[in-house]
């Protein structure tokens, strides 16, 4: 029967929490349950990253997307889940349509991914899974903590490319410098325009005048 | 500035609505019609020498003797009397301003007996103008929102009056 | 450094069996940690309270000092019956509960108590923690939704906004502590400060300004003292906590309490030295791994009784004997942080929503802001673990370009570097070979 | 006027969150007593407030029609229960008017010690309430530990500690037990001290000043005009106080005595003993100084104090006896307000001849400050709703009688 | 329990990539509400992710070629996705102020 492979089971426990909370995304009708459904996938997504090494993604991933967007989505749930909207269904039909193409999405993609089983067989991670086992397997990675090189790979410095002596791998040195300037101004672009759209509206009892004298009826 | 001076100052704009004062009293006071109690309380507000910026409070009170036995040596009519006391901060002078009402409004019982409001002189008449028609029943005229505010809204009679017998029981709850 | 999943594989189990029991223990002793914290902040609460009221607080719940008093709440908290309201949602109404402890829980998991005594060595340690402590607001905002009165939605809209908005500056204090340390790794911060008292963080300009940001922020993000607004009792009765009684009660309850223990103790390692002592002691004595002194004596007298009983391998008591220090050393930081918390909490007013933001985005943001420039300038002016860390990567690379034939192939210099070589002797760093150090830009690379 | 549909020109792109209609009370920690406001919030924003009382509402009038003067006095303790001294000696002093009697010299200072001390107890507890409103446990427990020393000094009087029936109309239930004024001596000389800690851990707290000052501003023309009437109308700058203004039958017992009446007129209080800084954020009339006209009235009743114990030391002759109990009232009516802690608390008896009063009337303090709330809490935060309903320092055993 | 045995391969991660992939499509066919599609966004976007963290994994996929690139790529597409659903979320709120619905069918007419 052989020795359980841990990284396989957390690998199957986690994949089968981020499926089933997806699929119960889709079943359920309160929008309230599918936000709660949706954080429970993308907390097993970040699982799923935290436990192929790539820590800093997973980390990411539970900051920034669980932490932000979905707060932002649920703030959204509450300040419109009021009365009827809280759950709304929709006729047969449509669900009937919208499976049949899901079906055949998923089929095309299903063999896709057995296409690839031949291939590229990873080489096996330690039982701890840990970075550090990571290093010591071999790759020539300079530091299999996986942070310093996205970082350097952000400001311009491939430095897990500078031992490689093949010369097309070389390539790219200047990493990913100009993209991470693009996303910093589209950020900041974004950040204007949801500033703008959710501008607090104008007063009708100013905020200066905090009852007492009477109201003036000119607001600031 | 004593009531004497005050009703003498008084005369001269609203002779006809002055009905009678007492200044041997222990709190002198001076009686007016009850039509004229807005436009004298407005006057006596705005007026520089008398400046009555505080008014205390209003009572109503319920002059009628239920039992005929003493109802006899009574020597006054039954009626409903509207007590206001005013004082000056600027002056530091004081007075009482009476109004005499009909118990019934033109005499038929069950008609509440009405009065014209002095909230719009002094803001706090008309918590108290709720007080008096809550418990005693007179209606103002002209206040904002004419409704009880210490018994519940759907209490029946009111209180302060002589005549007023306590319910045996509100909503299921036994009173006796 | 032998580590307990070493000394398990003695037994004569599978390893699959082996690792399993470890990460058993390891997951038991983290809960006890974490439910201990609780239940000792609970006691110590009523106590110091107590002292700031003029009052003795329990005394009669066994013994003096009142010390049974936190298991006698929790018998008290369990026999309560916890009913659910009608117009609740009651799957999420009962999930709630258990997300925001768990996410507090999960702090724990990066926290290092000694040297190497952590249940999970993440090189994300620093940004994990404040990752999860994020979550905890999901339970508080469920809670709140779920418990269908208007109240508890109230209070859990301005606990989400409020933690929320502290979140950011928080991250600016840990960035600014990881700046100094060059790495996120907690142990890695931990190891850096030892020594006397002045090698820890706090003792640096910036790191001491944003000590005290972090502790408003640390007070805002757990929603006590001055910013408990969700459970304002005089205007929303109890936030959104109004509904809930019982054993699930405790469980936020425990969760808060838990979460001043994190709080404090990552502001202890972050800023005060996590398990190193103020005064270097575990050196002197030597209980670190290679012994000498009187670690050395205890390292003999321990193997000798384990040969004794049949284990060969050398076993070093006396590095666990220094971790064993260095725990207490954290402990009773993280304890007396936990205490100025309550120490503040009953001697401040609360603050209103609007004032509770302006300090956020005002105050704690700009600071942290202007702390995370002034620390780059202090890297730069006096180099201490950021640059030492970078060369550490390149120096196998650079040794391996060295050994390669010089055909160097063109390659643009990926930045126009600002900064200079600065010879060895400036740097108070120990170690790192005895070259001018490279300083951030590749020209130096080529030569 | 304010709650008319907003116009849509003025209102930008906004998210329309729908108003709610929030309750607080009757049964909420910082409504001090059965108090219910209906609060009309628009997100976090107060537009309107609608107090509802008489949910403690006895009908203490009619009660008065069926009792003695003196068999009514323990109703009067009933009304403003955290100053009852204050209520009977308003209640006496009204029926010695009605019945023209003058009380002798020993029972006026008597009773200006026992209601001043009454004052002080009254504004512990509105000190300490009001931090436990913005949230701070500790000054509670602070001023209520001082409150039960000055009850014990109340206990050893006339046996009662919160409900003491003990001036009564025609003098003093009886005269002061032997020792008791050097334990009162005793308990002032420790308790300066204490209003120092109350000053440090609230008056000056910078958390404190930022939730009262600039709350709730009550501007001078509307306290008198809503009949605003104590040191809430001395908190917005009226230099107003019965003890010196009211009437002769009342200021007589205030007469050689030097006190100044505290109020900050054109922004600053009398000097006559050293206070904290008035911070800058505080506007006259907010919510910070009506708090702080309290604290310095217990500066000020100290004060009284040990000259009305000197006094009455040094007054000849004893204690007046009270009235017989069905003594005939004259025909006629008079009506007395005094100086309570809370405001002005007024009481009218009409009598005709008979031992029974025809008509009793209570004028409320109380019952007009917690009129100005509806105008004081437009357009304020929610959490400020319960911080300017402490600062007026409301009862509701006075409010609905 | 032989599955538990061998070491996880590319195509595990790959399938479940896909399932999550096409529950979002679903999700965002199917629901009327504004908030359920944007749900179904951040649901595709994370099938995304996992493809790019798994083929850049050098653990999974054993010859580095892609190296960090994967991981790179799924940070950028997790802050990017963070700013889509701020922008997303405050037209969700317009439209719910505009049309006091936040039913997707009803806005059909082409104007506001």
């Amino acid at each position: 029967m052989g020795p359980i492979n841990w990284q396989t089971c957390f690998f199957f426990l986690m994949a089968a929490i981020a499926c089933g909370a997806a699929i119960a995304v889709v079943i359920s009708s309160n929008i309230v349950r599918m936000a709660c459904w949706l954080v429970l996938s993308l907390a097993a997504v970040a699982g799923l990253f935290f436990l192929t090494g790539a820590e800093f993604l997973g980390a990411v991933q539970l900051m920034v997307y669980v932490g932000g967007t979905m707060v932002l989505l649920i703030f959204g749930v509450m300040l419109t889940a009021r009365g009827p909207f809280v759950s709304m269904k929709i006729g047969a039909a449509q669900w009937v349509v919208a499976v049949i193409a899901a079906g055949a999405l998923l089929t095309v993609l299903l063999q896709a991914a057995f296409g690839t089983f031949g291939q590229t067989q990873g080489k096996p991670i330690a039982a701890a899974g840990s970075s550090r086992e990571l290093a010591a397997s071999g790759n020539d990675v300079a530091d299999a903590a996986s942070y310093s090189p996205l970082g350097l790979g952000l400001i311009g410095v491939r430095i897990d490319r500078l031992a490689e002596r093949d010369h097309v791998l070389r390539g790219g040195m200047s990493g990913y410098l100009l993209p991470f300037e693009i996303i910093s101004v589209h950020l900041v672009v974004v950040l204007v325009g949801a500033a703008y759209l959710a501008r607090a509206r104008r007063r009708m009892v100013p905020r200066h005048w905090r009852g007492g004298e009477q109201p003036s009826g000119v607001e600031d | 500035m004593n009531a004497e001076a005050i009703r003498d100052r008084l005369h001269q704009p609203f002779g006809p609505w002055l009905v009678g004062s007492d200044f041997a009293a222990i709190d002198p006071w001076i009686e007016v019609r009850s039509e004229g109690l807005s436009e004298i309380g407005r006057y006596l507000r705005e007026d520089p020498d008398l400046a009555f910026d505080m008014l205390h409070c209003i009572t109503a009170v319920d002059y009628f003797q239920p039992d005929e036995k003493k109802a006899a040596q009574v020597e006054w009519q039954p009626h409903v009397e509207l007590i206001y006391h005013l004082s000056s901060t600027v002056h530091h002078h004081r007075l009482v301003l009476k109004a005499r009402l009909p118990r019934w409004k033109d005499d038929k019982p069950g008609q509440m007996p009405e009065a014209p409001t002095v909230s719009n002189v002094w803001s706090t008449a008309e918590w108290h103008e709720r007080e008096v028609f809550d418990l005693m029943g007179v209606r103002f005229v002209g206040n904002r929102d004419m409704r009880r505010i210490l018994c519940p809204e759907d209490w029946v009679g009111h209180p302060l009056r002589k005549d007023y017998e306590m319910p045996t029981e509100y909503h299921g709850i036994q009173a006796r | 450094m032998v580590s307990m999943t070493e000394l398990l594989t003695l037994l004569p189990l599978p390893s699959w069996i082996v690792l399993t029991i470890a990460g058993a223990i390891q997951a038991a002793l983290l809960l006890v940690v974490a439910l201990c914290s609780a239940v000792i902040f609970i006691w110590l609460e009523r106590k110091v309270s107590a002292r700031i009221q003029d009052r003795l607080g329990p005394t009669r719940v066994g013994g003096r000092f009142g010390w049974l008093q936190p298991p006698a709440d929790g018998i008290k908290l369990l026999l309560k019956e916890d009913l659910i309201p009608a117009a609740a949602d009651r799957a999420l109404y009962r999930l709630a509960p258990y997300i925001s402890f768990c996410a507090t829980f999960c702090v724990f998991l990066a926290l290092p108590f000694a040297a190497g005594w952590v249940a999970l060595q993440l090189n994300v340690a620093a940004f994990f923690v404040l990752a999860v402590a994020g979550l905890e607001v999901f339970g508080v905002i469920l809670g709140g939704y779920s418990s269908g009165s208007k109240w508890s939605l109230y209070g859990a809209m301005r606990e989400a906004a409020q933690v929320i908005s502290y979140e950011i500056p928080l991250a600016l204090c840990v960035v600014v502590v990881v700046l100094l340390a060059g790495t996120m790794d907690l142990v890695e911060i931990g190891r850096q400060q030892e020594g006397w008292l002045w090698n820890w963080n706090i003792f640096n300009p910036f790191a001491f300004v944003t000590f005290w940001v972090y502790c408003t922020c640390a007070l805002a993000n757990t929603n006590r003292a001055p910013f408990d607004l969700p459970e304002a009792e005089s205007e929303l009765v109890a936030g959104f906590l109004t509904e809930y009684s019982g054993f699930r009660w405790v469980y936020f309850f425990m969760g808060e309490y838990a979460a001043m223990f994190a709080v404090s103790g990552l502001g202890a390692i972050l800023f005060l030295g996590g398990w190193n002592g103020p005064v270097p002691v575990s050196q002197w004595l030597g209980l670190s791994v290679d012994p000498h002194g009187l670690g050395a004596w205890i390292d003999a007298a321990g193997n000798w009784a384990t040969a004794h009983i049949g284990i060969h391998e050398h076993v070093c008591f006396a590095a666990w004997l220094g971790n064993l220090l260095g725990m207490c050393n954290f402990v009773i930081k993280a304890v007396l942080g936990a205490t100025c918390m309550i120490w503040v909490r009953w001697t401040m007013p609360r603050l209103r929503i609007d004032q509770v933001m302006t300090t956020c985005l005002k105050y704690c943001v700009p600071i942290a802001s202007a702390m995370i420039a002034g620390v780059l300038v202090w890297s730069f002016v006096f180099p201490s673990g950021v640059v030492a860390y970078v060369t550490a990567q390149l120096r196998p690379a650079i040794e391996h370009r060295e050994a390669a034939p010089p055909k160097a192939p063109a390659k643009k210099t990926a930045t126009k570097s600002t900064a200079r070589t600065i010879p060895r002797g400036e740097l108070g760093e120990g170690g790192g070979a005895g070259r001018s150090l490279l300083v951030y830009g590749t020209e130096e690379v080529e030569r | 006027m304010l709650t008319e549909r907003m116009d849509p020109e003025t209102l930008e792109f906004d998210v329309r969150t729908d108003e709610m209609l929030i309750n607080m009370g009757p049964q909420h920690p910082s409504t001090h007593g059965v108090l219910r406001l209906v609060l009309r919030t628009d997100g976090e924003i107060v537009t309107e407030v609608t107090p509802h009382i008489g949910y403690l509402h006895r009908c203490a009038e009619k009660i008065g029609e069926n009792l003695t003067p003196r068999q009514f006095l323990p109703y009067t303790d009933r009304l403003d229960y955290l100053a009852a001294m204050n209520m009977n000696l308003g209640w006496s002093l009204a029926v010695e008017k009605l019945l023209g009697i003058r009380v002798s010299e020993k029972t006026r200072h008597l009773r200006v010690v026992i209601a001043e001390l009454n004052r002080i107890a009254n504004h512990l507890v509105a000190a300490g309430c009001y931090g436990l409103d913005l949230g701070s446990f500790t000054p509670f427990t602070w001023t209520f530990r001082e409150r039960e020393k000055i009850l014990n000094l109340f206990e050893e009087v006339c046996g009662a500690r919160l409900t003491y029936s003990y001036i009564t109309p025609g003098g003093v239930t009886a005269d002061l037990p032997p020792g008791w004024l050097d334990r009162c001596e005793a308990f002032l000389k420790q308790f300066e001290p204490v209003i120092g800690d109350l000053h440090a851990i609230l008056t000056n707290n910078k958390i404190f000043i930022e939730r009262t000052a600039g709350v709730g501003v009550l501007t001078p023309a509307m306290a008198l005009d809503y009949g605003v009437t104590g040191p809430n109308l001395r908190g917005s700058g009226v230099d107003w106080d019965l003890r010196r203004d009211g009437e002769p039958i009342y200021t007589e017992m205030y007469e050689g005595y030097t006190w100044r009446i505290i109020a900050p007129v054109n922004g600053r209080y009398p000097d006559d003993h050293p206070y904290p800084a008035i911070p800058k954020e505080a506007v006259v009339g907010d919510s910070w100084h009506r708090y702080f006209v309290r604290m310095l009235e217990v500066v000020q009743s100290m004060d009284l104090i040990r000259q009305g114990m000197e006094k009455y030391l040094r007054a000849a002759g004893e204690v007046d006896k009270p009235i017989d109990v069905k003594k005939k009232l004259p025909k006629g009516e008079a009506y007395l307000e005094t100086e309570a802690p809370k405001g002005q608390m007024g009481f009218m008896i009409i009598g005709d001849g008979s031992p029974i009063p025809w008509r009793v009337r209570l004028r409320s303090s109380s019952f007009c400050n917690l009129s100005v709330m509806g105008q004081l809490c437009r357009g304020v935060l929610v959490a400020d709703v319960p911080s300017i309903g402490g600062s007026l320092d409301l009862v509701l055993g006075e409010i609905d009688r | 329990m032989s599955i538990f045995c061998e070491p996880v391969g590319l195509s595990h991660y790959l399938v479940v990539s896909a399932i999550l992939f096409v529950c979002g499509v679903l999700c965002m066919t199917t629901k009327r509400n504004v908030l359920g599609v944007l749900m179904g966004i951040e649901l595709v976007l994370n099938g995304a992710n996992l493809n790019f963290m798994a083929f850049g994994s050098p653990a999974i996929c054993g010859t580095s070629t892609l190296g960090l690139d994967g991981q790179l790529i799924a940070l950028f597409v997790i802050v990017l996705a963070a700013a889509e659903a701020a922008v997303a979320l405050a037209i969700a709120l317009n439209y719910y102020h505009t049309h006091a619905t936040v039913d997707v069918d009803r806005g059909n007419e082409l104007k506001g």
